[in-house]
């Protein structure tokens, strides 16, 4: 029963959204969107609250083991501070959540994103080296696409970027579309087996 | 420089630090990343989920229907007892499930049936002359496809087509490789820009 | 701790794009088949049309998507066609709602008559399907808390029926649900202002008509710039971009000279 | 069944950790929810190697930007070590929601690989630009990183920062092969027999529309 009744639930939600899909009957139609924004959003929002609350357990307990404890602090503080500011002063475009949302979070957002740029330089330095054909295609690409993409003007603008776009175009799009027909097919195989009962790993376990 | 300019401009420098090594100004940078930005999302999900979708048609127009989904959004609660944690799978079913629903139709038609149709091309178009561009996708997506038969040893004709679809795969990721430095170094333009021009107006 | 040939590789970079961006320099651009698409299709449209755009992006890539976002405002103001904002990455909301103002002001449209902004929902596959079946009814409010009833701008709209098309900006696979749920399931045309990046993920969509038109990247934000005749921060950025291109690539030369100097050597394969 | 390169480097990459006592990560990338097909391919995989983790005591770090995600991969590892015998081993709190923002999410794997030094860094889910932040960063301490994901994108880089990558279908296959679950090959194979029935009807579908420009049945919509 501990596995038996989630499973029933979740095949049942499974066939429910199928069949709604397809049908444009009225009744259908406002069943469809119960589901989706009473059921489906509303139990999401509870996880978030759960991530939030085991954020701060697990954090609460490396405090008392002393691990990392000005770091732990910091965070929780933070956590805390966003959700004080935000039921004092409200989450309109000039309150105090606001300024710390773009003044703080935003550029450190930003600013860790940004290290990607280094690490492009780094792994392109270290990573793509011509080992086999199939490796060199992968450069030549790579190269031709980083060429067209820069104004440099004359051969470059002429020749090689016809040449890049014409890549990006055909072979390029082919290689895409077949993946995206694989892993639709995946999708579709992994969607129905979910809802048979046959895929049963999110239940801890794949036997 | 105004106060929230300065803030910016110290944190970026920690965060960037971590390209050298990991320390402890990175380490004070990360954590309060990580806690604002949970903060951050409980507040929006309280305003636009909770608030809007639950609590004010509950308590204020009293849609009792909606004691349902609350329910199940407070057993997700149940994983902090041992004993209770099986409870917890009930709400996670229902996500699966209709998640699982949805995708069916999503994945069969916008997915895998556009896809082929749009590869369909004649070869032969009308102004009379042969369709290079269009037998090439046609070659791309089938061995493409090939690579990714698992069920029988690449050898053969299916090894022949499964390289080439190699060749193609190689084209996309090195072309995709090409786009997305594009969009890293718009990145780290905006970082360098941000710290040039509003921290130190060394330009404009 | 010694410093690397990693460390040197970022170094490089550093100093490239600093000296760059203190060099003051705008190239001439052609905007591409791409940008000129979508510029026709906005223009296309008939004046005071409803469009629904969605800020599908994170805060991380505001250096990127915020000049595509302002041009495409820009353009659809301009066109005076309606905005309904709404967000369904949480880190778009706030950003959203920004750029929204700051545009409508410079245009001098009015809140609840010109643009509404709705704000955010979660799980995304859910909003685009609900969406399908009542917007009303998924965003009960605006961002503020505003009772929809009191935004003339939004009486009578019920679905994607009633809009002329969806905008998502987007730093990420966002335009993939979009066009698998929105148009896939209701048939909405879907149109997209992306980052760079994911350019060549959604070239098939774009051959396979699902979706209309697509603008990526800084470079695609300058050549807009261009169309609708305001130069804005993509243009200035480019040399700093082709600087960053060329450096990558050098690297990776140098990489393979390495490389195979090394093999060569060994005496092996 | 054809063989995939990529499954003797998990095996070694398991190998590693527990040979050198440090410490495994495993994480299912930014991108992905519960229900998406490379998160529960990425589950099956997680529970082979948590398996093998418990057996010899090495500690899994399991960071994850979705509450969900933590809660059905706690309930996958718990499992796993139970069958392995060994229970009291699981260590709950290196399973961790560590931020649902995206570079929150990456600012915090990254710190766990930077002071935890795990021999061998597993990414198999969806990620998205975070990718190579995740990879470099487990590169620059050298660990063994096996990668697998369906974007397309961040394949190119998980091919040149890792030291094996899963492509795309490639993830599905190899849960099903190291979990040795007959279901999961048996779809394998059915999705190949669709594959050879697809390429069948482009190429017919592409001869007749070049025969007959104004055929519209293999048209869809």
């Amino acid at each position: 029963m501990r596995r038996r009744l989630p499973q029933i639930v979740c095949g049942l939600m499974g066939i429910l959204l199928l069949i709604l899909y397809f049908s444009g009957h009225p009744i259908a139609r406002s069943l469809n969107l119960l589901v989706l924004v009473e059921y489906y959003q509303i139990i999401f929002a509870f996880t978030l609250l759960l991530g939030a609350v085991s954020f701060v357990k697990v954090n609460l307990k490396g405090i008392e083991r002393r691990e990392d404890r000005p770091y732990r602090v910091v965070a929780l503080l933070a956590l805390v501070l966003m959700p004080v500011l935000a039921l004092i002063w409200g989450i309109k475009g000039d309150s105090p959540f606001m300024w710390v949302f773009d003044n703080i979070q935003v550029p450190m957002q930003s600013t860790v994103f940004a290290l990607l740029a280094f690490f492009v330089a780094s792994a392109s330095f270290r990573g793509f080296r011509a080992r086999s054909v199939a490796a060199g295609v992968l450069l030549v690409s790579a190269l031709l696409a980083l060429l067209s993409r820069s104004d440099l003007g004359g051969f470059i603008a002429n020749h090689v970027s016809p040449l890049a776009e014409w890549l990006r175009d055909y072979p390029s799009m082919s290689a895409r579309r077949a993946i995206l027909i694989g892993i639709g097919l995946g999708s579709l195989t992994t969607s129905v087996r979910v809802i048979l009962g046959i895929e049963r790993t999110w239940l801890g376990g794949w036997k | 420089m105004d106060l929230a300019t300065g803030v910016a401009a110290i944190l970026t420098l920690a965060v960037f630090s971590f390209l050298y090594r990991d320390n402890p100004a990175y380490k004070v940078a990360e954590s309060l990343l990580i806690g604002l930005s949970i903060g951050y999302f409980l507040v929006i999900t309280w305003n636009n989920s909770l608030m809007s979708l639950l609590f004010k048609p509950l308590f204020g127009d009293g849609r009792l229907s909606l004691v349902i989904p609350l329910g199940l959004g407070l057993l997700m609660f149940g994983r902090f007892h041992s004993k209770t944690v099986v409870l917890s799978r009930l709400p996670i079913a229902v996500l699966i499930g209709a998640g699982a629903g949805a995708a069916i139709p999503a994945m069969l038609g916008a997915r895998t049936m556009a896809q082929m149709s749009a590869t369909v091309q004649p070869l032969w178009s009308e102004s009379n002359s042969f369709n290079l561009s269009g037998l090439i996708v046609l070659i791309g997506v089938i061995c493409t496809l090939a690579y990714f038969y698992f069920s029988r040893e690449h050898q053969g004709g299916l090894g022949r087509a499964a390289k080439v679809g190699t060749w193609f795969l190689m084209i996309f990721f090195g072309t995709t490789f090409g786009f997305t430095v594009m969009s890293r170094m718009s990145t780290l333009i905006g970082r360098v820009e941000f710290l040039l021009v509003d921290f130190l107006h060394l330009t404009n | 701790m010694k410093p690397t040939s990693r460390h040197l590789c970022f170094l490089g970079l550093a100093v490239v794009v600093v000296v760059a961006m203190l060099v003051d320099y705008r190239p001439a651009l052609t905007p591409s088949d791409d940008t000129r698409g979508m510029f026709d299709y906005i223009d296309s449209l008939p004046q005071g049309s409803l469009l629904l755009v969605s800020f599908d992006h994170e805060a991380s890539s505001l250096p990127e998507v915020r000049p595509l976002a302002l041009v495409f405002l820009r353009h659809a103001f301009a066109r005076n066609h309606r905005l309904i904002g709404i967000a369904l990455l949480a880190e778009g909301t706030g950003v959203g709602c920004g750029l929204m103002n700051q545009v409508a002001k410079e245009y001098g449209k009015e809140y609840g008559r010109d643009y509404v902004y709705l704000g955010f929902k979660p799980q995304y596959v859910a909003a685009i399907l609900s969406m399908g079946e009542s917007i009303r009814q998924t965003f009960p409010e605006d961002y503020t808390g505003r009772a929809w009833e009191s935004l003339p701008m939004l009486e009578g709209i019920r679905n994607y029926g009633d809009l002329a098309g969806v905008i998502s900006i987007t730093d990420g696979s966002m335009v993939m649900h979009w066009v698998e749920y929105g148009n896939g399931r209701f048939g909405v045309t879907i149109a997209a202002f992306v980052a760079a990046a994911m350019v060549t993920t959604y070239d098939p969509y774009l051959g396979s008509g699902q979706m209309r038109a697509m603008v990526g990247g800084l470079r695609g934000a300058a050549e807009y710039e261009l169309l609708i005749g305001r130069v804005g921060s993509g243009a200035r950025s480019m040399l700093a971009q082709t600087s960053m291109h060329l450096y990558v690539l050098l690297l990776i030369v140098i990489g393979n000279v390495v490389y195979f100097r090394n093999r060569r050597s060994r005496g092996g394969t | 069944m054809r063989e995939i390169g990529g499954l003797k480097a998990i095996e070694e990459a398991i190998g590693r950790a527990t040979e050198m006592a440090r410490p495994l990560l495993f994480t299912p990338g930014w991108g992905g929810d519960i229900q998406r097909p490379t998160t529960i391919a990425s589950m099956n995989i997680l529970s082979q190697v948590a398996e093998t983790t418990a057996r010899y005591d090495c500690p899994l770090i399991y960071p994850t930007h979705d509450p969900v995600i933590m809660s059905v991969a706690q309930e996958v590892i718990r499992e796993s070590y139970v069958r392995a015998g060994y229970p009291d081993r699981v260590r709950e709190d290196n399973i961790m929601y560590v931020s649902s923002s995206q570079f929150g999410y990456a600012a915090a794997v990254d710190g766990l690989i930077a002071r935890n030094r795990p021999a061998s860094v597993f990414l198999l889910g969806t990620f998205e630009a975070e990718s190579l932040i995740l990879a470099e960063t487990g590169n620059s301490i050298g660990a063994i990183q096996i990668a697998g994901t369906d974007s397309t994108i961040q394949l190119a880089f998980f091919i040149v920062a890792c030291d094996y990558t899963l492509i795309g279908e490639e993830l599905f296959a190899a849960s099903g092969y190291l979990s040795g679950d007959q279901s999961i090959l048996s779809s394998v194979r059915a999705q190949d027999i669709i594959k050879i029935l697809i390429a069948v009807i482009l190429v017919i579908a592409t001869i007749w529309a070049t025969i007959d420009p104004n055929s519209t049945w293999w048209k869809y919509q």
